[in-house]
């Protein structure tokens, strides 16, 4: 399993290519690109930071989770910070799998899970201005209050 | 916080626009001892208000709170010598 | 739109490459590879022959199809014919889109349906004897009989 | 039969495995005007069957049938001059 936080251009062919293995039917990429424009607003450029370590630790979880459950045969799951420009890859995800739907179903549930739960924050900076890209809320089992939280609160 | 016997020792690690919002990304503070992760967020919450740098509370009811690196529950106590980080909620990847 | 049914290997890198434009913000990829073995037998190489005009208009179509259905930007739909040996691609998916979870359901649909719809076969050579590999049945709208046909031949 | 005007010629394809139990890819017949795609088969497969080159009933009940490179319901009518494919359940493709 490959698994990294990079500063740099992710080698996404060298990746891929690495991934393949005899025992291989399905090889499934999603490769996350700088769009040009965020709801229309045009989009220079993009600034990702982490919480760097827990970060590269929650992406390992979920790499070793996504084999358990899904039984595929390998992950490669490669972040990268810092300033990308339009049309760069910031994230990277390739499953090697037996089989089409296990390989579909687990690179999906990665780059989902990755986006609520991995500690990582985009800036957008658009011609007229920069924002915090919202994140989707926090899964209940990485929230700070579960119900009983909130009543003993109260 | 009456009956606390001590104080200890905490790093904070603020992230995101939180980091923008407190103008830097760690700080450490002492802290009465035996405070728990929801206590110390509503703390935190409470300073940011003074301080006249509240965002909506949208945002103060959406944050994680990461001890040591993991995420925490509410009910968790702080010790001396914690790494606490306070997490809004994250955007990582791509193509939404 | 790339659609073509190839004689040599798929150049897969420089067909995800030539994808990415500025609008998008996901790539999805499905590389099919010929596995070293099927149900545990092992496999030497195998052999794909096509219906080859039908099977070009038969993945244009789908391409076509996937585009409205889905949404997505451009799709790449490249099937190589011949012998393959383990390792290599048969079938290559391109999906660019600005939002993942299209990219996802119109890679995963147009695989899917080119397994059942696109008039391909092959002959998966073993060590110990060759097949031709079991087809899934065609979907209702490809096959000679509906019902009421069935019944006027009773 | 009985009672059609005349003959019409047809090309006839055999892919994958009825490509080799018929022994060719390709064949010219003359059938009688106004075969259906429905009676083109059962003739078709009974023909493999008078020459015990008969696989499973399963194989003929899934078999597909284009016309002119396009999918075939069973009244379509055959005319002189078609292409006619016989195509077994496609298995194009990886990682099933």
């Amino acid at each position: 399993m490959r698994i990294e936080i990079v500063d740099e251009a992710i080698p996404a062919e060298a990746i891929v290519a690495e991934m393949k293995a005899g025992a291989d039917g399905a090889v499934c990429v999603f490769d996350g690109i700088v769009r040009d424009n965020t709801r229309g607003r045009r989009t220079l450029h993009l600034d990702y930071e982490a919480y760097r370590e827990m970060a590269l630790e929650q992406m390992k979880g979920l790499a070793a989770e996504a084999v358990t459950r899904f039984g595929v045969r390998d992950v490669a799951l490669v972040h990268r910070l810092g300033r990308l420009v339009v049309g760069e890859t910031s994230v990277l995800v390739v499953v090697a799998s037996a089989h089409r739907g296990a390989a579909f179903d687990a690179c999906r549930w990665l780059i989902d899970t990755l986006k609520t739960t991995v500690p990582i924050w985009k800036k957008e900076q658009f011609v007229d201005g920069a924002v915090w890209a919202d994140g989707e809320p926090f899964p209940a089992a990485m929230a700070v209050h579960s119900g009983d939280d909130l009543e003993m609160l109260g | 916080m009456l009956g606390y016997s001590g104080l200890m020792r905490v790093r904070v690690l603020y992230f995101g626009v939180l980091r923008d919002l407190a103008g830097h990304r760690e700080v450490e503070v002492e802290l009465a001892e035996g405070l728990s992760v929801a206590e110390f967020l509503a703390f935190q919450r409470a300073s940011f208000q003074r301080a006249s740098v509240a965002e909506a509370s949208q945002l103060w009811d959406s944050i994680a709170v990461a001890v040591n690196k993991e995420y925490a529950r509410g009910d968790v106590v702080l010790r001396d010598g914690d790494e606490v980080a306070l997490l809004p909620p994250v955007s990582g990847g791509r193509g939404l």
